[in-house]
């Protein structure tokens, strides 16, 4: 590929972001061309992805100075995730179009920043260049969180920064160490690498410290319900939608390439901390008074479906997880637009100040009740294909595990329609609540492109299926040796000649011939 | 035999007096008890045979440093009376430190118990010979091999100089009697100094 | 009894506890602290000299000049320093030594 | 038939998305048009598709619509399979819904969200269809969560009400319980035969069956773990014993939909699934064992809550979930066309009661207790005679040897019929209970037309009459009325009446030979177990006679309790108001499962979040490292303390311990 | 016999820096401190001068020619070089930011520029110049004391401040005690061996190793360990930077810092190199406990120069551990290292020279800095830059220092001192993005609004520009020139 389309995908936001430093309040307009124009590209990206063809396309690589090599390339995964990122982009400048005040123009460039840092962290083909925009998106999101958050951003801008940041140092250690045992920080050529089983151990661990927090797992998940609930909107879209995807990615870009042994000896970890979560983090979403926080709760459990999809070790849990990953991104994110919206009108996100918003704000409550259902998995959106594929593909490897993990979707439904229930059905407690406005014109654009492809995702899912299918396949056949057995082994028997019920009832007196 | 008794009395002395200048109230006593141990210290040195060392130490230390430390403590005029006696309240914990810390030095370096000591090889083109005395073949090594230490060592004196300068000299307010140009002062010329005056009889002069 | 290298070592290692004890046990006044810098020098010097002579060479002789030399700029400095502190302050008690701390 | 069928399957969906989008600025009277008609031409298309799998002339065929999921080795498309049992499906479905659609005109004539509704009738519709069209077990659980989600949305349609709202979560919460195991059913069911496509599954089936299987642990067989786990589904979808508490709130919806979801069409899913996958259910003798005996005890059990209850739809309700639970035990002795047969009578009869039970509604203004109605007969003619006719087909009037019976009759005495016949314990258990469910079903069926339409009126107890007529029973004095006159509704709802009474008096009679008897016209959709069926014909009299005899106990039973000596139930519940109060209560399921399920998941929350995250996780984790921190912080700040000789100990301290480590 | 032609071509930035501080001495003499401004600039420029000589040098690596000079007194090779070039970069920014520091329009009579203020920086310069080419322990010592005792007099220099006062005394009675460790360890590494030159006590420290060596290896690390500010050698640290004027304590933490770890670093390679196993265990304890320290000190700091002393504390034990690593990569590392925190150093202290109030009041608490993001911009967001890179977060330029040394470390299998260090790094994040935190999430105070000067816009802009990612850029000849000095080093190996 001649044209490098994705050094120009990170460079356009990147001059958005430089100028909307100095732009002031016209940094909205610069910051909503950037992303439109990144998300453009995007799609020439994908228009231009050859399915089937080469693993890493659009590659670029130039040896940097020491020792960094600037390697970019993508394979499906990471054009999907790319494609997300780009996607939610322009849709969270709009959010944040009216209800950011004060310092708008350092508030869109931190906004672009992060999505150069998303874009690189997806495409980097370096282990460095990966750790590099991987942990820098720290600084943006701090700032966000810290200076355009709620009331006690302080804490949770803190908590936010560093439990991730000690999450992740331990990885660079790691990664340290491959690239001198490997020779190489390449991260293709790391994937196909055989790392001593004793080792892998060890760095399956560092690596696990950093994905564990970012994706995240129980019990290192509670620092995303207060991150969300202070960030402003869009942060929390982004945040949801993209940051805790990089978790995910990192599993499946490292984790289970480059570690086969031991993400198989570690898979019942995984296991239990999922099943953990599932369980635990939906009912805490149960009793939240705070809309933002039982989402974020929510991601949690959902984001456990994610991992047992990863280690279940067979395509359909891995590409499950992988749409899975695709879909909360979109609908956790819209979730928090939903939230966004009435806070907007409201400035409060406790759930007992709204109710009967389907009498005065219909669309939204449309809106809102599509988004739910996509999140509780409802077939026919993208919810349901991701958590379908993915239990799947853990049935297959322990049946334990897919039935604890499969009440979630029981439990996703009880809080999920909880939460709609206090905040659309009943009466209109609230004056204030009831005198809102339904969604106006600038939410509407936000909010039908996602549930537009919440559907596509849902109907017609080859799409998104199909880039991955090859990478995924490769996977598979790199872990199918390292699979744990599964408990659901099928032993053969003597088949029937003839059916149940049949064979009984030879001999009744009722006989009739 | 007269070796090893000048020795202790030198090195008795040496460390009583060093007690003494930790351990005196008065500054002014410390200064001395100091002085005395400088001796005493000149004393060990001219024991071995470093004569040149030796003077210079009395020279140097007692002569110089010792009598500017008697100027200072006399110069800030400090109340003696109301100075703090004592040590810090944990005197006998840095004691049992410093007692901890002699101990191993004793042990390592005096090698007691474990043979005798062995000293390192000597530096053979820096080695006295019985031909030249001590402050001859010093004088060798240092305005030779050792010259650029010379230098420098010039150097950090001129840099102390302008440090104590820098720091205590307080240029007087400008006006005051102290406050001389130089300069204007060599170049004065009698014509402007003095000046021609015929008085009346029974009057003043104006100056 | 031959006075060997041992005992000016030993001489030199207690006339350096004694200054270092001096510095941090001593909470009268700051001039005693430099006395006790002076002190640990001159331990040093009677090593300096004590190896030399026992060893054969001049190095240490020189060495220990050196340190003389140092010693009596450092003794400028520190009383300079000393000084001006006793100008600012008023007192040069050891324990009034901390307005900045934590 | 390709585009017959894409009609009838795509024509709701598309009605209710311009009915549903367009909502306030169509206006009623479009939004109503569009859905009305667009079911009107799914059920005039779906007839003739019945017509010819009676005749013998269609086949079975599927019509690819478009590719869904292709995962590695598992792959599933949309596609649409009409064969025989799809065709019931068919009619069964549009024709109850298109005319629950024309009824609703009638009957939300007033309401100000009428887009909405009928976007929800319509959208509801559509999963239904693509439920039964499914040609893979996925795309089946598509219908079944969409019939799900149009359930909620229907329940919770008034969603002023908190009542409503509450109804409809516990109708989504318990199936999703449900499909749960649907889910697990056919992860396992693709675990064992590496497909989702339901003609390949039923086709391998009898060769898995002796072959075991791990679950959790454990080694089972093969094929009674997934029909195990895919009837689990079909509980909570047909409110079995145990998951069927949500069905009797749900009857917070408006009563149309009561009618065509909760009545006719969405709870007879579970039945539907099993009669599918029979022979799957075939292989495994186990799993048809429980859903015999689940199928029977849900039958006896919900018909004697159906004795106390007062509201006119509950009881209607519980008749449901008993009559549903003939058709599980009548599945589950391997009569799958009886079952069938019985599902689709029942949609006439009860969609029939139910809308009936709507047109008292409609005419007592809201009031739903039945306890205020009486001598309504008089008042709503058209709407009595209606109720009778469906009254007589669920109570199953109709003589063996006269050849002639209401709906009711054909189908529910066959399964007693079958059921006798199959000869195994729990078939027996199952013909004994569906005996005494028969004659509680009589009970109160009767029960419900004796208070509604016989004695005298009690309109003026109840408040929404008050309202009415703005009087106290007080001031109403000896007129129990109170001066209100009942109204027969109007034409949009009584043609569904006449229609589907019509149904309900000839469905049985018409359509028996082909159900029951005729293995040709099931072709193959469905295990036809012809020695049963020669056996079910060949039963003693006493046993085909003693559906009939119970019929009438349960008539004169309610005839003397509440027409002959009211004064009976009173006496019965003061001395034996422990029975009452238990089958009044619903048998304290809702108490219970309060209890073991809700509470605790609000307090296990409460706990977790409390204990676990603030109280544990975030105090030992990262408030926990920052309070350590912060100790070590301050205590670095106390050693430095600004004392020189502090600094010069601490010195002197590394040094000595280097020293101590190089010499140790 | 000596070969002073050649010993003094290899001295030519020595020998104009004492020629330059001599004239300077001369004119602060006869003019006055008149001459003060044109002085420091004068000494900027000799300074600049001065590194242009070190710059053929560096390329040379282990190509160099014969590096003695004055017989074995001074070793000028790459490595000494590169740490002189470093140093006087170093000193040039102490002196830009000084003349406005001293003369802020507040200032005038309690503290204006002292014309023997870059005399004083002109000779410490010279001693450390001495100390990084040292290679004899009397030159080492020697050129240690230049520095020390011109640092002394520097940290006071604001002789009416009794803050600078008291940091002056601190310094100085602490530093000769460490002097004194130092040269008592000195003796007896000159009693047990063959001298004092590198080579011979190298050569003395063969084989198994007697006490009095372990002891003599103990004093003068110890000793060493005072002048880079590590751990338990640390305490006076906080106090002299806060005490001393903030061009000095800018000085302090830049140039002396490079110089002692140089020192450090030849004196470990070149006299210890063959007893590895004495010290690596020594250095690494002192490295880690430094980062934790520091770390631990920094969090309670309310006073930003206090903040950022404990936060070069805690860098230093990165530093450290790259010299622990004991070898050429390490050494490599560490050098890497010490550039981009004088970078770094240079710029967050310019930043905080920067925050005036009106009339020209210096701030230097949290409170006076909170919400600078709105009321100084610019100086917010380099400060950010700052933060960020010294709490090691990519992408800025301190995370590519972090990287290098912990690489180091790792490749040496020494995985578990990794581990701890970079847990302990997190610890340090805390502080630093607590100063992002105040400045751009508090409610702005508006107290720091006076005028800048335009060096300091430079100083600030040159560094934040080194400092964000673009200093990348430059990585590619720094390391390269690292590793040239690295392998310098380990040529006495």
């Amino acid at each position: 590929m001649d044209f490098p389309i994705l050094t120009i995908m990170m460079l356009v936001p990147l001059a958005g972001a430089l100028a909307c430093l100095f732009a002031g309040s016209a940094s909205r307009v610069i910051a909503l061309g950037a992303t439109l124009v990144t998300f453009v590209l995007g799609i020439m990206l994908w228009a231009n992805y050859e399915i089937g063809g080469a693993q890493w396309q659009f590659q670029e690589k130039y040896e940097l100075v020491a020792g960094f090599s600037y390697a970019l390339g993508i394979d499906g995964i990471a054009l999907m995730l790319i494609m997300l990122s780009v996607f939610l982009m322009p849709i969270c400048i709009l959010a944040s179009w009216d209800s950011i005040k004060k310092r708008t123009g350092e508030y869109m460039a931190a906004f672009l920043f992060m999505e150069v840092l998303m874009i690189g962290t997806f495409a980097a083909q370096d282990l460095f260049l990966f750790y590099i925009f991987f942990e820098a998106g720290l600084i943006p999101m701090y700032l966000i969180i810290g200076v355009w958050g709620g009331d006690n951003r302080i804490y949770a801008s803190y908590k936010f920064f560093l439990y991730t940041l000690i999450g992740s140092v331990l990885m660079l250690i790691a990664m340290f160490w491959m690239v001198s045992e490997a020779g190489t920080s390449d991260i293709p050529t790391l994937m196909q690498y055989n790392f001593p089983g004793g080792a892998q151990t060890w760095l399956w661990l560092a690596f696990f410290a950093s994905f564990a927090v970012k994706v995240p797992m129980w019990p290192f998940h509670t620092w995303l319900p207060d991150a969300h609930v202070q960030a402003p909107t869009a942060g929390s879209v982004i945040l949801a939608g993209v940051l805790l995807k990089l978790g995910g990615y990192g599993f499946i870009r490292f984790s289970l390439p480059m570690f086969p042994d031991a993400s198989a000896d570690f898979a019942w970890f995984v296991f239990i901390l999922s099943m953990i979560a599932v369980i635990y983090t939906s009912l805490v979403a149960l009793v939240q008074a705070d809309m933002k926080k039982l989402i974020a709760y929510s991601s949690v459990a959902h984001m456990a479906i994610v991992t047992v999809g990863l280690f279940a070790f067979n395509v359909q849990g891995l590409e499950g997880a992988m749409i899975v990953m695709l879909s909360h991104g979109l609908v956790s994110g819209a979730l928090f637009l939903c939230v966004g919206v009435i806070y907007d009108r409201l400035h409060t996100r406790e759930i007992e100040r709204y109710g009967g918003l389907s009498i005065n704000m219909p669309y939204y409550a449309l809106f809102f009740l599509f988004f739910t259902m996509a999140s509780i998995g409802l077939p026919g959106t993208s919810g349901f294909v991701g958590e379908f594929l993915s239990l799947a593909g853990i049935y297959q490897t322990s049946s334990l595990v897919a039935l604890v993990s499969t009440t979630g979707i029981i439990l996703g439904a009880a809080y999920m329609l909880y939460l709609y229930r206090r905040v659309a059905f009943g009466d209109q407690k609230n004056a204030d609540a009831a005198a809102m406005k339904d969604i106006t014109a600038r939410e509407w654009i936000m909010m039908t492109p996602i549930a537009a492809v919440v559907l596509w995702m849902g109907v017609y899912p080859e799409s998104f299926l199909a880039p991955m299918r090859a990478d995924i396949a490769a996977l598979d056949a790199l872990l199918s040796a390292a699979a744990p057995a599964s408990d659901a082994a099928l032993t053969g028997g003597e088949p029937l000649s003839e059916a149940a019920n049949a064979i009984e009832f030879e001999g009744h007196e009722g006989e009739a011939h | 035999m007269i070796q090893a008794l000048a020795f202790y009395l030198f090195a008795g002395v040496v460390i009583a007096s060093a007690v003494m200048v930790i351990m005196s109230r008065n500054p002014v006593h410390s200064v001395l008890w100091l002085i005395l141990a400088f001796f005493n210290a000149a004393g060990l040195m001219v024991l071995v045979g470093a004569e040149f060392i030796a003077m210079l130490l009395v020279i140097v230390y007692v002569g110089a440093v010792a009598v500017l430390f008697l100027f200072v403590v006399m110069m800030l005029d400090i109340d003696f009376a109301a100075m703090r006696a004592g040590f810090i309240k944990n005197f006998p914990l840095g004691i049992a430190i410093a007692l901890v810390l002699l101990a191993e030095l004793g042990l390592g370096i005096g090698a007691y118990g474990a043979g005798g000591v062995e000293l390192g090889s000597a530096d053979g083109a820096a080695a006295a010979s019985a031909t030249t005395s001590n402050i001859e073949a010093i004088g060798a090594l240092l305005y030779g091999r050792y010259i650029l230490l010379f230098e420098i060592a010039g150097i950090i004196l001129l840099v102390a100089m302008i440090g104590a300068i820098v720091l205590t000299f307080q240029a007087p307010p400008p006006g005051s009697r102290a406050q001389q140009d130089i300069g204007k002062q060599i170049s004065r010329r009698p014509e402007e100094a003095t000046q021609m005056k015929n008085p009346e009889v029974g009057k003043g002069v104006e100056l | 009894m031959t006075i060997g290298i041992e005992h000016y070592l030993v001489v030199g290692a207690i006339l350096f506890v004694l200054g270092v004890l001096g510095i941090f046990l001593n909470r009268k006044n700051v001039i005693v602290i430099l006395m006790a810098v002076e002190l640990i020098l001159l331990a040093v010097n009677i090593n300096l000299v004590a190896f030399s002579a026992f060893k054969g060479d001049l190095v240490g002789q020189v060495f220990a000049m050196m340190v003389l030399t140092v010693a009596a700029a450092e003794a400028a400095i520190g009383l300079a320093i000393l000084v001006i502190y006793f100008r600012g302050r008023g007192t040069i008690a050891v324990d009034d030594v901390n307005r900045m701390k934590g | 038939m390709d585009t017959q069928i894409l009609i009838i399957v795509f024509a709701p969906l598309i009605a209710s998305i311009i009915a549903g989008l367009g909502n306030k600025a169509l206006g009623n009277t479009i939004a109503k048009s569009i859905t009305t008609g667009g079911l009107f031409l799914s059920a005039a298309l779906s007839w003739p598709i019945f017509i010819g799998f009676l005749t013998g002339s269609n086949t079975a065929e599927v019509v690819p619509v478009l590719q869904w999921v292709q995962s590695g080795d598992m792959s599933f498309d949309w596609a649409l399979r009409v064969d025989a049992l799809t065709a019931v499906m068919l009619v069964v479905i549009n024709s109850v819904s298109a005319l629950v659609h024309l009824y609703s005109w009638g009957y939300m004539e007033e309401d100000p969200d009428q887009p909405r509704f009928f976007a929800y009738l319509s959208l509801f519709t559509f999963a239904m269809l693509m439920l039964v069209t499914a040609d893979n077990l996925v795309q089946m659980f598509f219908g079944w969560e969409g019939v799900g989600l149009a359930s909620y949305l229907l329940i919770g349609f008034w969603f002023r009400k908190p009542s409503a709202g509450a109804a409809a979560i516990k109708a989504f919460v318990v199936n999703r319980v449900g499909d749960l195991g649907f889910m697990l059913g056919i992860f396992g069911t693709f675990l064992v035969f590496q497909t989702t496509s339901i003609p390949e599954i039923l086709a391998a089936s009898a060769g898995m069956s002796g072959s075991t299987i791990g679950f959790l642990g454990m080694r089972l067989p093969t094929m009674d773990i997934l029909c195990f786990l895919l009837f689990i589904g079909a509980m909570g979808k047909s409110a079995q014993l145990g998951l069927h508490t949500w069905l009797p709130d749900a009857m917070e919806g408006p009563t149309p939909v009561s009618a065509l979801i909760h009545a006719a069409t969405m709870v007879t899913a579970g039945v539907f699934m099993v009669c599918r996958l029979s022979p799957m259910f075939e292989a495994a003798p186990i799993a048809l064992m429980i859903v015999t005996i689940v199928g029977a005890a849900t039958c006896f059990f919900a018909a004697t809550i159906g004795t106390t209850q007062w509201d006119i739809k509950r009881v209607i309700a519980y008749s449901t979930c008993s009559q549903l639970g003939y058709m599980f035990f009548a599945a589950g002795i391997g009569a799958y066309g009886v079952a069938m047969f019985h599902l689709f009578t029942h949609a006439f009869f009860k969609a029939l009661l139910f809308l009936g039970a709507g047109s008292v509604i409609h005419a007592m203004h809201h009031e739903q207790d039945m306890r205020y109605y009486g001598g309504l007969r008089k008042a709503i003619p058209i709407t009595f005679v209606a109720m009778l006719l469906g009254t007589l087909a669920i109570t199953g009037l109709g003589v063996y040897h006269l050849g002639a019976g209401f709906a009711g009759f054909w189908s529910k005495d066959a399964i007693l019929e079958a059921a006798f016949a199959r000869g195994t314990t729990t078939s027996t258990v199952a013909f004994w209970a569906g005996v005494t469910a028969a004659l509680l079903t009589s009970f109160y069926s009767w029960r419900l037309m004796f208070l509604t339409f016989w004695g005298k009126p009690r309109w003026i107890e109840s408040e929404h009459i008050q309202h009415t007529v703005h009087k106290t029973p007080e001031e109403a004095g000896e007129d129990t009325t109170g001066g209100y006159h009942p109204h027969e509704s109007p034409i949009a709802m009584l043609i569904p009446l006449v229609v589907l009474s019509t149904g309900a008096v000839l469905a049985g009679q018409v359509f028996a030979p082909s159900f029951i008897d005729d293995a040709s016209f099931w072709a193959g959709s469905i295990f036809y177990n012809e020695n049963l069926i020669h056996a079910l014909h060949a039963v003693p009299y006493w046993v085909k006679y003693s559906a009939l005899v119970v019929m009438v106990l349960g008539f004169i039973g309610a005839y003397i309790a509440y027409i002959a000596k009211p004064d009976i139930p009173a006496k019965f519940v003061s001395s034996f108001g422990w029975l009452h109060n238990f089958v009044f209560r619903k048998w304290y399921f809702d108490e219970l499962y309060d209890a073991i399920f809700v509470k605790p998941a609000f307090w296990l929350g409460r706990q977790f979040w409390r204990l676990g995250d603030i109280g544990t996780i975030d105090r030992f984790g990262p408030n926990g490292i920052a309070a350590v921190v912060q100790r070590g912080s301050v205590a670095a700040k106390t050693i430095q303390s600004g004392y020189l000789y502090t600094y010069a100990l601490i010195m002197l301290l590394g040094l000595i311990a280097a020293v101590t480590y190089v010499l140790l | 016999m000596l070969d002073f032609s050649s010993s003094f071509a290899l001295v030519i930035p020595e020998l104009i820096l004492t020629g330059a501080g001599l004239v300077l001495l001369l004119v602060a003499a006869w003019v006055g401190d008149k001459a003060a401004r044109a002085a420091t600039i004068v000494a900027a420029g000799t300074l600049f001068t001065a590194g242009l000589f070190t710059i053929p040098g560096l390329h040379f690596g282990t190509d160099g020619p014969d590096t003695y000079a004055f017989g074995t007194l001074l070793k000028i090779d790459s490595f000494a070089l590169f740490s002189k070039a470093l140093i006087y970069l170093a000193g040039i920014g102490a002196l830009m930011v000084a003349p406005a520091f001293f003369n802020g329009p507040a200032a005038a009579s309690e503290r204006g520029l002292r014309a023997e203020y870059p005399v004083l920086v002109l000779f410490a310069t010279l001693g450390m110049s001495i100390m990084v080419s040292a290679s004899d322990f009397m030159t080492l010592y020697m050129g240690l004391e230049l520095n020390s005792l011109a640092a002394y007099v520097l940290a006071a220099i604001l002789r009416k401040d009794t803050r600078s006062a008291e940091a002056g005394l601190k310094y100085f009675v602490l530093g000769a005690l460490a002097s004194g460790i130092l040269l008592y360890g000195i003796s007896l590494l000159y009693g047990f061996t063959g001298g004092t030159d590198f080579a011979s006590v190298r050569a003395g420290l063969e084989g198994e190793l007697s006490t009095g060596q372990l002891f003599g290896l103990t004093f003068v690390l110890a000793g060493l360990a005072f002048k880079i500010a590590a751990v338990p050698f640390h305490m006076w640290t906080p106090d002299v930077y806060e005490g001393a004027p903030t061009p000095v304590t800018l000085f302090f933490a830049t140039a002396p810092k490079v110089a002692a770890v140089a020192l450090t670093a030849r004196v470990v390679f070149e006299v210890f190199g063959g007893q590895v196993q004495a010290w690596q265990q020594i250095v690494m304890f002192t490295a880690l406990a430094s980062i934790v320290f520091g770390a631990l000190g920094a969090i309670g700091q309310d006073n930003l120069k206090r903040l950022l002393a404990y936060s070069s504390i805690n860098n230093v034990g990165f530093i450290l551990l790259g010299l622990a690593v004991a070898t050429p990569a390490g050494a490599s590392a560490m050098l890497i290292y010490l550039v981009i925190y004088v970078v770094m150093s240079l710029g967050s202290f310019t930043a905080l020279l920067m925050l005036r109030g009106a009339d020209g009041e210096l701030y230097e608490t949290f409170g006076d800095i909170a919400g600078l993001a709105v009321t100084r911009p610019a100086i917010a967001w380099a400060l950010l830059l700052f933060m960020f890179s010294l709490a090691g977060i990519p992408p800025l330029l301190g995370f590519y220092s972090k990287f290098v040394v912990f690489q180091a470390v790792v490749e040496a299998d020494l995985i578990v001192f990794a581990a701890i260090g970079i847990a302990a790094s997190v610890i340090g994040a805390f502080y630093y993005i607590k100063f992002v935190k105040v400045m751009f999430f508090d409610e702005p105070v508006g107290l720091a609004t006076g005028k800048s000067e335009t060096s300091h816009w430079v100083l600030l802009a040159i560094t934040a520009a080194i400092i964000s990612p673009l200093g990348y850029l430059m990585t590619g000849s720094i390391s390269d020139l690292a590793n040239k000095a690295a392998y310098a080093l380990f040529l006495a190996v």
